[in-house]
């Protein structure tokens, strides 16, 4: 098997244990954290799709000459990926301390008034 | 320019509204062949229910919302057990709802491609 | 000092770090255009010095310290600055690069090809555009952590 | 062309994120100063909408490209380049929905000033408002798929704090966090067919993704994390549960707004499936998948309605399931492009002709819940009753609301609906049985809703109301003004607007195309 399909195969394992941890468990916070492993394992994807065997970082400062680079526009959508990753997380992150608040429990199963 | 054609039907809601018009005026002059005899204030004017009194209420009585459609949603109470159970409003199960839908439509997809 | 802060130890390195980890994220935004890095991952660097603060002295030792509302105001300035820049090129189109190889003194130089020492007064509009990014972030990441600590100590108390 | 409508596209989307960034500054000064901007900004956009959708329309159907930081090349590019900025593209369907978004975002604004006047929160609400406005247009404007998701996104976190910025109500806590949870696993997996077909081709932009597609497996599995993903975000049975949640929790006119989003997300659904996949796919299956889907949401929004007593939340399944009319009348279109019968194009012309009529009518219907919310104190309808003595305005607004929605002549819904159970019967009369049936328990469902609150004798609770201000009796009028106009000449509407965005995703995908790429 090559080598270079790990990280695809690493990314494909962390999408489905975070879509694990978000159907089977309890806890709102851990819910949080489910959603937030899918997105590490979508970014993970995103970056190896640039990656060139032996690349380097497409940056000119200081580069080497005459090698080639990995591609920069995974990275640039790997980056705005986690810009938005970071504002979805800190949203859900307020609204679990406020549902826990509330409700006084986080445990999803209790958590539903909304239902019907 | 007003009316609306699907190649094999027509809808033009400028002619509707007249031909409800023409109804309104057709339906007034077939009322006013009707009987003169009509008084109010006599026992002509009671509400009639099954022979019953009308029953004494201090300001009125208002259906409430739940009390509409009462039968058909008691006649359709076997579909709505199971659709009431099913909206059991657990994020876990929404989301489960999402990767079984998103599993059959894979399938579907790649079975007819 | 109150009993939301942590050990001496933490206080002490806390109070010789955070001054570093800001002037390394000031760096990291003033060379986005040149080495990896940028507004937005200085921004979070130097937030997280303000988190680091938040953390070893309490969210009451840090009283009047960091204002929420001038947080909130720099949040925005930072955003409508990168939203004017972006406007500052219409004239071509949104987020044309005005004063690339412009020869002007603001990031006016041009750029050289290939590997190069690299070149700070480069880049035209990108390095403004990165100090609006990283005001945004520094403030905003710091108002989210300051927003959160408090709603969970008040939760505490109540 | 002018300056202004050339530069338009990017316009709509700039000019509410300036205000949604100004507004908490310029609220320091005072309630008034921030209203005349937000106001400023709205008849802006407004006007701008509806100079690029008249540039557009007028065109013949060739889209209007705009390359930000643009500059260097000329549309439509020669002898085999490529794009390698971010590209607005702006056809038939992306102006028609700009309209729709700049009707519920003008009349939306409008009608906020008078019902948050005395809230506390305003500067946040307002700055919500628009970034979600422009986060909407960015969806419909966009033609990358890369800049699509940063826009989705966009809108869904300020919608999901739209639902929950009120903290200490204890329901719409669980709202936001179902609804941005929700939001953000659809996000993810639209991100995730976005990665698959960049790795595919190298490419983001949708003109360049749609010539060189080619309908392979790793293409089918993009397809179905992108259809399932968008689907959820329009609120489609099975994947609806989110949505009464959050149409209910959030503040009456952001509902509408919310409404608009869920369209934009079919709309995004409606582009890849015409445009970026086209014919490589099997057309048939996949327009089949939408008439379930859409047959689903029109049963179990309409049944689900009907038992609610909750008055917003009624109407949130009310606006769930005319969801599945827009799915079905596209669906129709889509299961027979292959074929090209005279009733595709038909379909096609119902489904994108209820969206404007969906989004007017499910307008109005939450400006006037809220006003009713707001009078009665209370959101249960069986502690309701007799408003409509003291709400004369507000009783006949809601009832010009709910028949147009149901699907009564003459109002605009039935113009729609008319459409769509004609194509639908041709290619199956089980499905317009199915739509008029549910047209039919839609009636009782606002029928019911109407008997509760508005009839009855006067009481207590119902003495000392009355009709809104005029500030939010004029937005609810030029609402109602769009139904009865919409309703009373469809023909001129469907021939100017409706038809160019069906023809635009209908048979529009080599003219979006050739519009990046040159013939």
């Amino acid at each position: 098997m090559n080598i270079g399909n790990l990280p695809f195969i690493v990314a494909a394992l962390l999408v489905v244990l975070g879509l694990y941890t978000f159907l089977f468990k309890r806890n709102l916070i851990k819910l949080v954290i489910g959603i937030t492993l899918i997105e590490t394992g979508v970014n993970l994807f995103l970056v190896t799709l640039g990656y060139r065997t032996g690349g380097i970082s497409p940056i000119y400062t200081f580069a080497p000459e005459a090698q080639q680079m990995v591609l920069p526009t995974p990275q640039a959508l790997t980056l705005t990926s986690i810009v938005i990753g970071l504002a979805t997380t800190a949203l859900l992150l307020s609204f679990a301390v406020f549902v826990h608040r509330h409700y006084g429990t986080l445990d999803v199963r209790k958590v539903k008034e909304l239902k019907g | 320019m007003s009316g609306l054609s699907s190649g094999f039907g027509v809808w033009n809601p400028i002619a509707w509204a007249l031909l409800f018009v023409g109804i309104l005026v057709v339906s007034f002059i077939v009322r006013s062949f009707g009987n003169k005899g009509y008084k109010r204030g006599t026992g002509q004017t009671k509400v009639f229910l099954s022979g019953n009194d009308e029953p004494e209420t201090s300001n009125g009585l208002h259906v409430r919302g739940d009390h509409l459609y009462w039968g058909m949603i008691d006649g359709l109470s076997a579909y709505y057990r199971r659709v009431k159970a099913w909206h059991t409003g657990i994020l876990s199960d929404y989301a489960a709802w999402f990767v079984g839908v998103l599993g059959l439509v894979f399938v579907i997809l790649v079975l007819a491609r | 000092m109150n009993n939301n802060s942590m050990s001496v130890i933490v206080r002490t390195v806390t109070r010789f770090m955070y001054g570093l980890i800001i002037l390394f994220g000031f760096y990291v935004i003033m060379h986005g255009h040149l080495t990896p890095g940028g507004g937005f991952q200085g921004g979070a660097v130097v937030a997280s010095a303000f988190a680091l603060l938040l953390v070893a002295f309490g969210s009451a030792g840090l009283k009047g310290q960091l204002n929420l509302h001038w947080l909130q105001s720099i949040e925005e300035f930072g955003a409508l600055a990168f939203l004017g820049l972006a406007f500052l090129g219409i004239g071509t189109a949104f987020f044309y690069n005005l004063f690339a190889n412009s020869g002007g003194f603001l990031f006016g130089a041009s750029v050289p090809t290939g590997s190069n020492a690299g070149v700070l007064t480069a880049g035209g509009l990108v390095p403004l555009m990165n100090w609006a990014v990283g005001l945004k972030v520094m403030t905003g990441i710091a108002a989210v952590v300051i927003v959160m600590l408090v709603g969970s100590h008040k939760e505490e108390t109540e | 062309m002018t300056a202004l409508t050339l530069h338009a596209p990017i316009l709509l989307v700039a000019l509410p994120l300036l205000g949604a960034f100004a507004t908490p500054l310029v609220g320091k000064l005072g309630k008034g100063a921030r209203n005349t901007l937000i106001g400023l900004i709205v008849l802006a956009v407004a006007g701008l909408a509806a100079m690029l959708a008249i540039d557009v329309f007028g065109s013949g159907g060739i889209p209007t490209v705009y390359e930000l930081g643009g500059g260097t090349f000329t549309f439509p590019l020669s002898g085999g380049q490529v794009p390698v900025r971010i590209l607005f593209e702006v056809d038939g369907m992306s102006a028609f929905m700009g309209l729709i978004t700049a009707l519920i975002a003008l009349t939306g604004a409008f009608f906020s000033f008078s019902y948050w006047k005395e809230r506390s929160g305003g500067n946040l609400y307002f700055s919500l408002f628009l970034m979600l406005i422009a986060g909407v247009f960015g969806m419909v404007l966009t033609g990358d798929m890369f800049n699509f998701f940063v826009f989705l996104e966009i809108t869904s976190i300020a919608a999901a704090s739209m639902v929950g910025f009120r903290v200490w109500l204890k329901q719409s806590q669980e709202a936001g966090f179902k609804v941005m949870a929700m939001y953000t696993l659809s996000g993810l997996f639209v991100l995730l067919a976005i990665g698959l077909l960049y790795g595919q081709y190298g490419h983001l932009n949708i003109a360049v993704l749609a010539r060189s597609i080619q309908g392979s497996l790793t293409d089918m599995v993009a397809l179905g994390l992108l259809l399932t993903g968008l689907a959820m975000k329009a609120g489609a049975v099975p994947m609806h549960m989110w949505a009464p949640d959050a149409y209910g929790e959030a503040p009456a006119p952001m509902s509408a707004v919310l409404v608009v989003n869920s369209q934009a997300s079919l709309y995004g659904l409606f582009r890849i499936l015409f445009t970026l996949f086209g014919a490589s796919i099997s057309t048939g299956t996949v327009g089949w998948i939408l008439i379930v889907l859409a047959l689903l949401t029109i049963f179990v929004g309409v049944t689900m309605a009907l038992i609610q007593s909750d008055l917003k939340r009624l109407v949130a399944f009310g606006a769930v399931s005319q969801i599945g009319y827009m799915l079905l009348g596209v669906g129709v279109g889509m299961a027979v492009i292959a074929t090209r019968p005279e009733y595709g194009l038909v379909a096609m012309q119902g489904g994108i002709f209820h969206m404007i009529n969906d989004a007017a009518c499910v307008g109005l219907l939450f400006f006037a819940s809220g006003v009713v919310i707001r009078a009665a104190g209370t959101r249960d309808l069986n502690q309701m009753g007799g408003l409509g003595h003291r709400m004369k305005w507000t009783s006949i607004f809601f009832a010009i609301g709910a028949v147009a929605l149901a699907g009564v002549p003459p109002f605009n819904g039935f113009a729609s609906k008319f459409l769509i159970y004609e194509a639908a019967f041709k290619l199956n009369p089980f499905l317009a049985v199915l739509a008029v049936l549910s047209s039919i328990m839609l009636l009782a469902v606002f029928v019911k809703a109407f008997q509760a609150a508005f009839l009855g004798p006067r009481s207590n609770t119902s003495a000392h109301v009355s009709d809104p201000s005029l500030g939010m009796m004029l937005p609810m009028a030029a609402l109602v003004l769009v139904v009865i106009v919409f309703g009373l000449f469809p023909g001129f509407f469907v021939d100017h607007i409706v038809t160019p965005a069906a023809k635009a995703l209908w048979l529009g995908r080599d003219a979006y195309i050739n519009a990046v790429l040159g013939g």
